[in-house]
Formats: structure tokens, C-alpha cells, sequence
């Protein structure tokens, strides 16, 4: 392992450094996707013509990928709590599970989109598909980027390197669960 | 993770080893040690400043003298024109006092202020600044495409940034909004750094309230940044894709309101003006105590008053926009809180200047800096709140007056807060003084000149001078011989005042040679640095110091009493 | 370590109960159309929406468990962007307000939802100030 | 301040040079306090060979008080300044004052277009009267102007008027001013708007109210005005 400086050995917080780290990148992306959905909200409200094309969305995958997530964020934080044990090579699993979820989810919003722009939906049809490519996008990076940290946090975490790994990933997780979450109303329910 | 927390605290002993086989790439260029990074950061931005000032040179002295070829330029075209402010003001902000003040300073001095060996992520910080690097190579990249760099204001406000055809930069505005995300990037994993080293990896014995202020600053400069840049971030996406996939986000013919952009950046850009404000006046208060001998006056004032000021600025952005579209009503609202936050920076102000009160003050290079910073600063202070009365914006807004306020708070952060920090902390980087007199002669040759520019633009300004305009004498009202005598005397002070920075770098490049030897603690200051050997090694300290006091313990009558030494460092035992 | 020696609940039991309110928001605003109430709509999607992202921060991210002022920090950012939805909305949301009008909305096809009058008053009402 | 190097032209220029008066009246005040003290401060602590600072933590009473005072003295300051710049906000661009005129000022990359209402004092009528970068007013009118930009921000500027409003592409946004004084002055685009924008100046010509007669009779019928102003929106559409 690469040389840890004593300055990440102390813990003057009470909470282990790595932690803190990703709650402050989690405040930091709250603001980002807040700036997004808000800006999409003032839009949204001030044109109710985008109902019409918010109703071409399709509510069924929608709800199939938030059950992909919900589902992902459970074996997570198994994981977590498998680390907390020390079972690393069990952390590993749920991580792979999770990165399943991830897969799964990303597989079926390349499906969606495909279908969509087949459709003649394409970013630039209106505003409202602007957002929601703009957003669902930014969001399906955010969960391909999970993925690939998970995979290498995983591969350590069965060699039982670098267990507090396995939570910290897993808060970011929980996080891009967090933002879907919302996604799922503002682009596909609300009609 | 409990296990590492007991981890004992020789680690550096066991890494010692390992960097004398450092070989130049891995110590210079792919380094993971904090001082390095901050090396990298100070030279990247002092190179930026140079290009800023250049541009700062080209377009004033196409103001002076209209139509004249200028020299290493030669004739300045509209467009051209637009370009070189835009970019001059683009860098100054993001490529030179962020980096410079936060990332440099912060990454220098947190680690040894706290009394630890180094970030707390060391590889994230290398990452930030190469992310960094690039965004700097991206901008400059930008200039030399076809149709030239972008030339929409640093404000970058659509449907202008947005569309080319109106731009008329194809690349130019999408390199631009490409950089400026990508140097966001580059903070927010900085910021991260920054932030959880100060909370979590300070020193044994070190307090809330024992934490120097400069460390506190730059920790809620950068909490700061990572709050309000988001909105900001997400809104480059959407500019980005209005420019290069034809949505509409900010295109009112495609449902979208070019307003929107304005709110998503100032909600940034006012927090903005703290996050570089902070840092450099936090090196004031470190400065001015070593200098006036002086415990600061009133500490958790001085902090409470950072906090209000950063609270609040939160509340203010849209003094910006008062006449720029936005409801009537609402700039009544931002008025109130723009007014408002005039009280703990006035009080912060004040503060400062009754840590000089009893007294025992040493004009050194550092001091002299950190004394104009206040005063300048004040210039810029107050001339704000001519902007901030939303009824006294109507006409000033845009105005020269504008100009020159944000000029007298850019200038003392930015320059005089660099320079400060500089000439204060350069023996601890390199373990040699700098050269007095020519510290002071580089002072008051860039100090003089200054005044000398903005004050004749404030006339400028309330004679209804607008700005962003390349050549005046196509308004007869403004083409007048007083107004353009002014306009020359700003040019020539400006030469004047670039030419006067070659003292500096002069003094800076012949001090690593030729300065004499410094000890630990030259100023026989109290913070942990002075603790450290100067330069630092890889592990900073010698051995991991102990936190006893606060760090402004000067002239304590018990220590007077016992060693008769007027400071008192943090890590010695009582 | 106080926050890692914190009790695990019964995360599948969570989940369970997650993808049951998942359910609900999915039929919610079916049933909200067909009856033509509104409110169920809403209710039903965002209601509901804010009841998961709760149980994922309480159970999930254990932030029940952490410390006071990281709850404290990631609900000021949430407010900053309230902050921001409220002072921008007047703005870019409303399709006129004192002494402006957006021409181009205004003669946009007609709405056939009635959510704006909803959210119209909260965020300024700028109608009121209209000439 | 102002009104030395800027005729007053327009009925609101005096309340804001008052309030520009006033602020710096009162900021100049704490500038000139705070500058004496500091500088007073440098000159009367400088080191001297064996004198020792004094300790002061600043929760003393004695030095801390006057920063008390001159945190209450600013705040009081900034509610009066508040006062008055709230007041002229909303006399100056919330209040809309009934209109015995109304303009159109349509601002595009790099000229302004000004619409006036014909011999029917009636704007989007066919007698309008459009001119590019040429403004006539009558002095002692009450004027309304819509302001609509046809592609990037601009802002309509008359320095002399102490008015400022920036034109946005898709809105239509209402303001009123009346001239008090006759003569010619500049009116400027104050919003940067592209590589033309140094030029985007135009005049505005105060009049008389003869003046005024023979400026309407200059331009008898003027179709394309009809045209141009009823398109002005649609245009965008």
C-alpha cells in the first residue's frame, strides 16, 4: 500500500478521516444535482406544455431501475456491515452484487435511451428532454464511475485490504440512490 | 478503519527512507508532498499573472492611446479586445488568486499550521493540481483557435456565450466554459483535502480556538467554494450543450430564459469574492501579529465575523443583477442583505486595526504588505456600498466605478495578498531571507502605481464611463481631453507597475542563492511552521510537536517575565 | 469509536419496505389520473420520494448514528438550494412580474395542468406586482 | 458628486445623485475615522529598542467598546442608507408612474431601434415613427419604454437620465423616465453584446415641444416603422 501520511492517521473528529471526506463530496454533489433539479423545477412549473412530453417518458423502467437501485444499496450496505465484521471476502460479493445493480441499471438506460431517440426524442426535441437527458446522464455517470471505484474497492476488500473501503463506497451509493430517488418522480411520474 | 486510528505516530520515520532515491520526476513533477503541490500551484499561477498582466497591458494601453499599435501586439481589434478582458479577468479570479491564495498557500501552510506531516490524501492532491494544470493548458489553448479566445466577459451571460453566431468564437466559448469546469474539478478535490486535514489531522492539543487564522480562512474559503459551486457547475453543462448540441436551456426561443445563467453563476461568483477574499486577509492577521508583536485583537471575534460573512454571502448574489432583468421586488430583498453583510466585514476591518493598539511594530517587507492590505482593502470596502444601494446602481452599474471598486478588493487579495504571503513565508519555503530593501523599493513601486490606475477610473466611472468598450472617442461625451488624461495616467501607472515586478522576480530567483541563511523562525513567530525546519523535509517536523497555546501569544507578560522572550510558540510546554 | 459501534437494523426488512412505497409511487399517480385529483399525484410521487430518501439517510447511510453536524451540513446545502429555487424562481418560473412580461411564454400553447397555481403564490406571487 | 461632470436630465437624476451624495457622505465619514485611527496606530506603536508590546486579548472593556460603537455606528449607517435606496429603487424602476407616452427601444447586434408614437401619440400605430440610434423626446413628458432586445443582452443606458436597464431577448421589459432638459447626449449600450459592442452607441435628442411638432413632420409616413413594430415580437417567434 502506498506510503499513508500520519496526518490520515488521526481522527481529531471522531470521525475516521476517509468518512468525512466523502460527506463533504456528498455536500458537494447535493449542490450540484440541487443546482440541476432546481433550475428543471423553475422549468418545469413555469411550462405546463412539458407534461405532454414528460407522458412519453416510460414509467415502467423508471420504476424497474429504482427497484435495481433500492436493491444495490442493500447488498451495499451489506457489505458494510460484512467489512464491519471483517468478512472481506462477503464484503467483496455484496460489492459485486452491487456492481450487478449498477450494470443492470446502466444496461436498461442505454435500452431506454436508444428507444427514445428512435422516437425522434432527442436532446434537443425540447427543454424537458434537455433536463432529462442532461440529468439521467449525469447521474448514469455518476453510477458508472460508482461502479468502477466499487470493483477495485471490492478486489481489496477480499484480500481483506482496506475494509472502511467498503463503507465509504458505499455512502456514495447510497448517495446516487438518494439523487434517483428523486429523479424518479420529476422525470417519469410527474405527469 | 478504528484500528489505523491507533496507528503510532512514527510514520515518517518509516517513509524517511524512501525519498532520498526520489528521482526528479517522482520529487518535482509526479510529487505527492503537500509543499511541492503548493510549489507547483505558486508557479503555475505566478506564470497565469503574467499572462493576466500582459492582457491587462495590451487592452490599457489600446484605451490610452486608441488605434495605436500596441508594442508586442500591435493593432488591438474589437474582437480582440473583448478576448483580452474577458481572459484577464478569467484568470486573474480563477487561474491566479484561487489557485495562488488557496490551493498554494493552503496546501503549504495547513499541514504545517495543524502540525502534521502532510495532506490527509496526498494522491487526491496531486490529482487537483494536475486536473488543474490542464484546465490552465485548455484556457491557454483557447486563445490560439480559430475565431480567437472568447470574448463574452468573464460572466460569460448568454444567449453571447451560448451561441456562436453571436460570439463569433466557435471554439473559443466552449474552451473556455471546458476550463473553467475543469479548474472547479480541480478545487473541489482541494477543498476536500483542505477542509477534512484542518477538522480531523491537527496536532495533539490543538483546539477549536489554538488554530492559526489563516488555517481557519482558507477552511471556509474552501467550505465556501464547495457550497456555492455546484449550481455553477451543473450550469456549465448546460452552457456547454447549448453551445456544442443546440439545446436551449438558455435560449428564450426554445422555452429556455438566459436569466437562469445569471442566477446559477453569481450564486457562485458572490461567495466567489470571499472564498479568495478570506485566505488573504487571514494571512493579514498572522502577518500583522508577528510584526506588531501583538496577540491578535479579539480572535473569536475576528472568527465569528468570517463565519457572518460567509453565511451571508450566500444571500447577496443578485446585487449583480439588479438592473439586469431581474423583478424590482427582489432587489429590494438583496439590497437589505448586501447592506447587511457591510456590518462583520466593516467589524473585521476594525478589528484588525485595533490589533496594532499598544503595539510594537516592525515595518518589514511583510508588514508593509499586510498594512496596505487593510488600507486598500478599505478603498474597496466602502466604494461597495455605492453598488449594493440598489438606487445608486441604477446608474452605476457597468460604470468604470464598478471597475475600480472590484479592482481595490481584487488587487489587495490578489496581489498584495500573494506578495504578502510571499515575502512572509519565503524563508520557510526556501531557508533564505528575501532582501529587504528590495522588498520595499518592489512595495512601494507597486503599491503607488496603483492608486495611481484605479483611482482616476473611479472619476472615470462616475462621469459615466461603461465598460467592456475599446475605444471611448466614439462618445463624445467621454472623448473629452480631461477624461482621456486620466484614462493615460492609468496606462502609464500601469506600466510602471508591471515593469516594477521584475524587482520582484529578481529578488525572488537571486534570494535562493545569494539570500542569507534563515533559521527555523526568522520572525520569531509562534505557529507551528516556525517549529519545522526551513525548507521542511519530506515529514515537515522533526518530531510530531504538541499543540500548549493559541498562536498569537505575543509579549505575554508571564513570558516576558520568565525567558524575557516576547513570543511564546504553540508547542512549548508551560 | 462511537459511530462505528452503532446497532445494524434489519436492512432487508428496510429494503422491503422501501420497494413497497416504490409500488405506491408508481400507482399513486395512476390512480391520481384517473380520478383527476391532483393531489394524489403529487403526493403519491414526491411525498412519497421524500419518505425513501429518509429511510435510505436513517438506515442506509446510518446518519441517525453520525455525527450532529454532518446532518447539519448536508441539510445547509439542501437549504442553499432552496435558497436558490426561491430568489431565481420569480425570475426564470414566472412569465411575467413587475413591469416585465416573457411575450414568447405567454403566447405559448395554453397549460392544461394546474400545478403552477399551486406553486405560483409560495415563490412571490410576481403576478400580484404585474401592471 | 455626479451632477459636476453629468447634467441632470431626467426628473429621478437629482434622488439618485442625493442618495450617491448621501452614501458618500456617510461611508466617506467611516473611511476618513477608520484610515486616521490605523495610520495613527502605525505611526504612535512603531518598535522602540526595549519597550515590550502590550498584551491586550480584546476582551477588555476599555479597547473593545470602540469596536462596539463602530459596529452599531455601521449598522446604523446602512439602515439609513437602506431607507433612501430602497426608496429611490422603488421610485425609480418599481413604481410606474401613468404614461402620457410610450416608446418602444428594441436593442439588437449593434444598433438600437427606437419606435415613437406619430402625431397619435400611440405606439404600434401606423404613423409610428422608427429611426435607428436616433431618439427624440419631448422635454417634460412622462415616457414609458418597452425595452426588447432581439438577440443577446443589451442595455439601455442614458447617463444622462442616470437610467439603466438591460434588454433581454424574450421579455419585454417596461421602465419610465422624463426629461427635464433639452439638448443632445448619448445613450450607450452598457452590456457587453459582442465584437460591435464598443459602437452600439446612439443619441438621444431632447426637445421642445415645437421642436418636438417639426420632428414629427420631418418624418410624415414611415411605413417600414408599421412593420417593424408590429413584428418587433413576433420576430423572435
Amino acid at each position: 500500500m502506498a506510503f499513508r501520511p500520519i496526518a490520515n492517521t488521526r481522527s481529531v473528529t471522531g470521525i475516521p478521516t476517509g468518512r468525512l471526506a466523502i460527506w463533504w463530496v456528498i455536500g458537494s454533489e447535493i449542490v450540484i444535482f440541487g443546482g440541476l433539479l432546481m433550475s428543471y423545477l423553475m422549468f418545469r412549473l413555469a411550462h405546463d406544455e412539458w407534461a405532454a412530453h414528460a407522458a412519453n417518458t416510460n414509467t415502467a423502467i423508471g420504476a424497474f431501475n429504482t427497484l435495481v437501485l433500492l436493491t444495490s444499496s442493500l447488498t451495499a450496505v451489506l457489505g458494510h456491515k460484512a467489512a464491519e465484521e471483517g468478512n472481506g471476502p462477503k464484503a467483496a460479493k455484496m460489492l459485486w452484487l452491487t456492481c450487478l445493480g449498477g450494470a443492470t441499471f446502466a444496461c436498461v438506460k442505454a435500452y431506454e435511451w436508444s428507444t427514445e431517440i428512435a422516437h425522434g426524442f432527442t436532446l434537443t426535441t425540447n427543454s424537458f428532454w434537455g433536463f432529462y437527458y442532461t440529468a439521467a446522464g449525469l447521474h448514469a455517470l455518476h453510477v458508472i464511475a460508482g461502479c468502477i471505484v466499487m470493483l477495485i474497492v471490492a478486489n481489496k476488500a477480499r484480500k481483506g485490504i482496506d475494509l472502511h473501503h467498503v463503507e465509504l463506497i458505499g455512502l456514495y451509493w447510497h448517495f446516487v440512490d438518494l439523487v434517483w430517488i428523486f429523479l424518479f418522480p420529476l422525470l417519469y411520474i410527474a405527469k | 478503519m478504528a484500528e489505523t486510528i491507533e496507528m503510532p505516530e512514527h510514520g515518517h520515520d518509516a517513509h524517511g527512507d524512501h525519498h532520498h532515491e526520489e528521482t526528479f520526476w517522482s520529487k518535482y513533477v509526479f510529487s505527492c508532498d503537500h509543499k511541492m503541490i503548493a510549489m507547483q500551484y505558486m508557479f503555475t499561477g505566478m506564470f497565469m499573472a503574467l499572462i493576466g498582466g500582459f492582457f491587462a497591458y495590451v487592452f490599457r494601453t489600446q484605451l490610452a492611446f486608441p488605434g495605436a499599435e500596441v508594442m508586442f501586439w500591435g493593432l488591438v481589434t474589437p474582437g480582440e479586445y473583448n478576448s483580452l478582458v474577458t481572459n484577464h479577468g478569467t484568470i486573474m479570479i480563477f487561474w491566479v488568486a484561487m489557485p495562488v491564495l488557496i490551493a498554494a498557500f493552503g496546501n503549504y501552510l495547513i499541514p504545517l499550521m495543524c502540525g502534521c506531516d502532510d495532506m490527509v490524501f496526498p494522491r487526491i492532491n496531486r490529482l487537483s493540481y494536475q486536473v488543474f494544470l490542464l484546465s490552465a493548458i485548455v484556457l491557454i489553448a483557447s486563445f490560439f483557435v480559430d475565431g480567437g479566445g472568447f470574448g463574452g466577459a468573464w460572466t460569460a451571460y448568454p444567449p453571447l456565450s451560448s451561441q456562436y453566431e453571436y460570439s463569433l468564437t466557435p471554439l473559443g466559448s466552449t474552451l473556455w466554459v471546458v476550463a473553467v469546469a475543469l479548474e472547479f474539478v480541480a478545487f473541489l478535490l482541494g477543498g476536500i483535502n483542505f477542509v477534512t486535514t484542518a477538522m480531523n489531522s491537527r496536532a495533539p492539543g490543538m483546539r477549536l480556538y489554538d488554530i492559526p487564522i489563516v488555517v481557519w480562512f482558507i477552511v471556509i474559503a474552501s467550505v465556501l467554494f464547495m457550497a456555492s459551486v455546484g449550481p455553477l457547475i451543473a450550469g456549465a453543462v448546460m452552457l456547454a450543450f447549448d453551445q456544442t448540441l443546440d439545446t436551449g436551456f438558455y435560449d428564450p426561443n426554445k422555452g429556455g430564459d438566459p436569466i437562469l445563467w445569471q442566477h446559477l453563476f453569481w450564486f457562485f461568483g458572490h461567495p466567489e469574492v470571499y472564498v479568495v477574499l478570506l485566505p488573504a486577509i487571514g494571512m493579514c492577521a498572522d502577518v500583522m501579529t508577528t510584526f506588531a508583536r501583538k496577540k491578535l485583537f479579539a480572535y473569536r471575534t475576528v472568527l465569528y465575523t468570517a463565519f457572518g460573512t460567509g453565511i451571508l454571502s450566500f444571500t447577496v448574489w443578485a446585487h449583480h443583477q439588479f438592473i439586469a432583468g431581474i423583478d424590482p421586488r427582489m432587489a429590494n430583498v438583496f439590497t437589505v442583505t448586501t447592506l447587511l453583510i457591510s456590518v462583520p466585514i466593516a467589524e473585521m476591518c476594525f478589528v484588525y486595526i485595533a490589533t496594532l493598539y499598544k503595539g510594537s511594530i516592525t515595518l518589514t517587507t511583510p508588514m508593509l504588505w499586510a498594512l496596505s492590505f487593510i488600507a486598500e482593502f478599505l478603498i474597496g470596502g466602502v466604494t461597495g456600498i455605492f453598488l449594493g444601494a440598489s438606487g445608486a446602481d441604477v446608474y452605476f452599474h457597468d460604470t468604470y466605478f464598478v471597475l475600480a471598486h472590484f479592482h481595490y478588493t481584487f488587487f489587495p487579495i490578489a496581489i498584495i495578498g500573494v506578495f504578502m504571503g510571499v515575502t512572509y513565508w519565503y524563508p520557510k519555503m526556501f531557508g533564505t531571507m528575501m532582501n529587504d530593501s528590495l522588498g520595499k523599493l518592489h512595495f512601494w513601486f507597486t503599491v503607488i502605481p496603483f492608486n495611481l490606475i484605479f483611482l482616476p477610473l473611479f472619476v472615470l466611472g462616475a462621469a459615466g464611463q461603461h465598460r467592456r468598450i475599446y475605444n471611448y472617442q466614439h462618445y463624445p461625451e467621454l472623448a473629452t481631453d480631461e477624461l482621456q488624461a486620466l484614462r493615460v495616467l492609468a496606462t502609464v501607472a500601469l506600466w510602471v507597475m508591471l515593469a516594477a515586478q521584475f524587482i520582484f522576480f529578481y529578488n525572488f530567483f537571486s534570494s535562493l542563492k545569494n539570500g542569507k541563511k534563515a533559521g527555523n523562525n526568522p520572525w520569531k513567530a509562534n505557529s507551528l511552521e516556525w517549529v519545522a525546519p526551513s525548507p521542511p523535509g519530506h515529514g515537515n517536523f522533526d518530531e510530531m510537536p504538541t499543540v500548549y497555546r493559541g498562536p498569537y501569544e505575543y509579549s505575554h507578560p508571564d513570558r516576558l517575565k520568565e525567558t524575557g522572550e516576547d513570543y511564546w510558540p504553540q508547542n512549548v510546554p508551560s | 469509536m462511537s459511530a462505528e459501534a452503532h446497532a445494524h437494523p434489519n436492512y432487508v426488512k428496510v429494503w422491503a419496505i422501501l420497494v413497497a412505497l416504490l409500488a405506491v409511487s408508481v400507482i399513486g399517480p395512476e390512480v391520481g389520473d384517473a380520478t383527476g385529483i391532483q393531489a394524489i399525484t403529487l403526493f403519491t410521487a414526491f411525498g412519497i420520494a421524500i419518505v425513501k430518501a429518509y429511510m435510505v439517510c436513517k438506515n442506509f447511510m446510518h446518519l441517525n448514528v453520525e455525527k450532529r453536524y454532518i446532518v447539519y451540513l448536508l441539510t445547509t446545502c439542501l437549504v442553499f438550494m432552496l435558497l436558490f429555487f426561491a430568489a431565481a424562481a420569480p425570475d426564470v418560473m414566472k412569465t411575467e412580474g413587475t413591469n416585465w412580461t416573457k411575450p414568447l411564454v405567454l403566447t405559448a400553447p395554453p397549460a392544461h395542468h394546474g400545478e403552477d397555481a399551486g406553486h405560483g403564490d409560495s415563490h412571490g406571487g410576481a403576478d400580484a406586482g404585474a401592471h | 458628486m455626479i451632477e459636476w461632470s453629468l447634467a441632470q436630465g431626467s426628473t429621478f437624476a437629482g434622488q439618485i445623485d442625493g442618495l450617491i451624495n448621501l452614501i458618500g457622505w456617510l461611508v466617506g465619514f467611516w473611511f476618513v475615522l477608520a484610515q486616521g485611527v490605523f495610520f495613527y496606530l502605525i505611526i504612535k506603536h512603531r518598535a522602540q529598542p526595549g519597550v515590550n508590546a502590550g498584551y491586550v486579548t480584546g476582551d477588555e472593556e476599555y479597547p473593545k467598546k470602540f469596536i462596539g460603537w463602530a459596529h452599531w455606528g455601521v449598522l446604523a449607517c446602512d439602515v439609513v442608507i437602506l431607507v433612501f435606496a430602497v426608496q429611490t429603487w422603488y421610485d425609480v424602476k418599481q413604481d410606474l408612474p401613468p404614461a402620457e407616452r410610450t416608446i418602444r427601444v428594441i436593442g439588437q447586434q449593434w444598433a438600437w431601434t427606437f419606435v415613437h408614437p406619430g402625431p397619435d401619440g400611440k405606439v404600434d400605430t401606423a404613423d409610428d415613427i422608427a429611426l435607428v440610434d436616433e431618439l427624440h423626446l419631448e422635454e417634460g413628458v412622462l415616457y414609458h419604454y418597452l425595452l426588447e432586445s432581439r438577440d443577446v443582452l443589451h442595455n439601455f443606458s442614458v447617463p444622462v437620465f442616470r437610467l439603466k436597464q438591460d434588454a433581454i431577448p424574450g421579455r419585454t421589459i417596461t421602465g419610465w423616465f422624463e426629461p427635464t432638459i433639452t439638448g443632445e447626449y448619448s445613450v450607450q449600450c452598457a452590456e457587453i453584446c459582442g465584437i460591435g459592442h464598443g459602437i452600439m452607441g446612439a443619441r438621444v435628442f431632447l426637445e421642445t415641444e415645437d421642436q418636438h411638432v417639426a420632428f414629427h413632420e420631418a418624418h410624415a409616413t414611415n411605413t417600414p416603422a408599421l412593420q417593424l413594430a408590429a413584428t418587433s415580437v413576433g420576430a423572435d417567434r
